[in-house]
């Protein structure tokens, strides 16, 4: 058993200011730690054959999505030197200009800090079983591509 | 011995439904060829299946109960 | 003369996680933005001969920094398709656990947005005249020096 | 015309003083002399020079009032 536990990465709806400035607070004990790299995810008001998104609804295989989650937090510690790792995605509704992901890892020297997080975004880009369900502002919807 | 299938991202656009429980079938395959009599646009969609939360490349034996997710490609992020 | 103006990147004491939470929220109007980056230098507890640090007193150039800050801004904007992007610097003291860099680019895909707030960090490093004097626990100091 | 001398970083530990006047030069080569004399230990120490907020890498003609920065290697963030 890995000392990195999995915790549930998804929480309903939008991330919140509030809510990444806490996991912020919460490293100043850890003073090892001397670089801290974040990526946020946002969801673009995109205009579609003159129609504008007004919102994603966010679904996953929850089970298989952390279990992916599980191991990929174990490749992305065995190849940077984090100090930790946090990743947070919504689920449900989430309007444009709410954030839907966050990605927070921290270490001593800043390299692993961006690297492990840059590779970490792209990784649940392409293998976290979610989905994206694309609001326009007359009910109708598309579903999100990642490019 | 239950099969539940499961669809997410726009398959469920095709399904209209969550879940869908098929008769006990022993394989993959199997389970695939009377979903398609039942949702015949499913073969006009991309996806990837799991089973039991394992992703599977190729037909597959099915023991006990059963959960076949249907995957399109991801968007999440 | 530019549209992207220089403010003063530099506050007195540490970056606290309010001011960060208040600066992503700013952003929320912007619903061109897909992706922020962040970057987020904390002061660490490192030992050296037996002696804690507990605080780095930063001083800079501030006029040549500013200018130079103008000058990197320009060079960002002019590589990376940024929507915006803000850069702040401690002065004076800030203690081990508390945050001294704050980095943050924003742009419609991700990938501008973590190239660009890596770079930026990176040139910052090496070519803002700013000095972190190492205060340790005895009142004797050392002068970083970034690697 | 004035010439002011302005120290950074550990160049302080040596100056004990932020700022230190010195008498009008030319150029800047002159100034560096004259303060070698006042402060020996300066040479012991890498740094660069910038002349009214411009980086030089050589000998500078003063004009006027003048700031000149002794800048050793950075250390932000």
């Amino acid at each position: 058993m890995s000392e990195h536990t999995t915790n549930n990465i998804f929480i309903p709806g939008p991330i919140t200011a509030g809510f990444i400035a806490d996991s912020i607070q919460k490293h100043s004990k850890k003073t090892t730690i001397g670089g801290h790299s974040i990526f946020l995810g946002q969801v673009r008001a995109d205009t579609v054959n003159d129609k504008n998104i007004v919102a994603i609804d966010y679904t996953a295989n929850e089970d298989l999505a952390l279990e992916i989650m599980r191991e990929l937090r174990e490749a992305i510690f065995a190849k940077y030197a984090l100090t930790c790792m946090h990743v947070y995605h919504s689920l449900g509704l989430v309007n444009t200009g709410e954030l839907c992901l966050f990605v927070f890892t921290s270490s001593r020297h800043r390299k692993a800090a961006i690297d492990g997080c840059e590779e970490t975004v792209e990784k649940i880009k392409t293998t976290l079983p979610v989905w994206g369900r694309e609001l326009f502002e007359d009910d109708t919807h598309q579903w999100k591509v990642n490019i | 011995m239950k099969v539940t299938i499961e669809f997410f991202g726009q398959l469920t656009d095709i399904s209209k439904t969550k879940t869908f429980d098929i008769a006990a079938v022993t394989d993959t395959d199997t389970a695939m060829k009377k979903l398609y009599e039942k949702f015949p646009s499913l073969q006009f969609i991309k996806f990837i299946i799991a089973v039991n939360n394992t992703i599977i490349h190729k037909n597959t034996e099915l023991n006990g109960d059963t959960l076949i997710a249907l995957m399109p490609p991801y968007s999440g992020g």
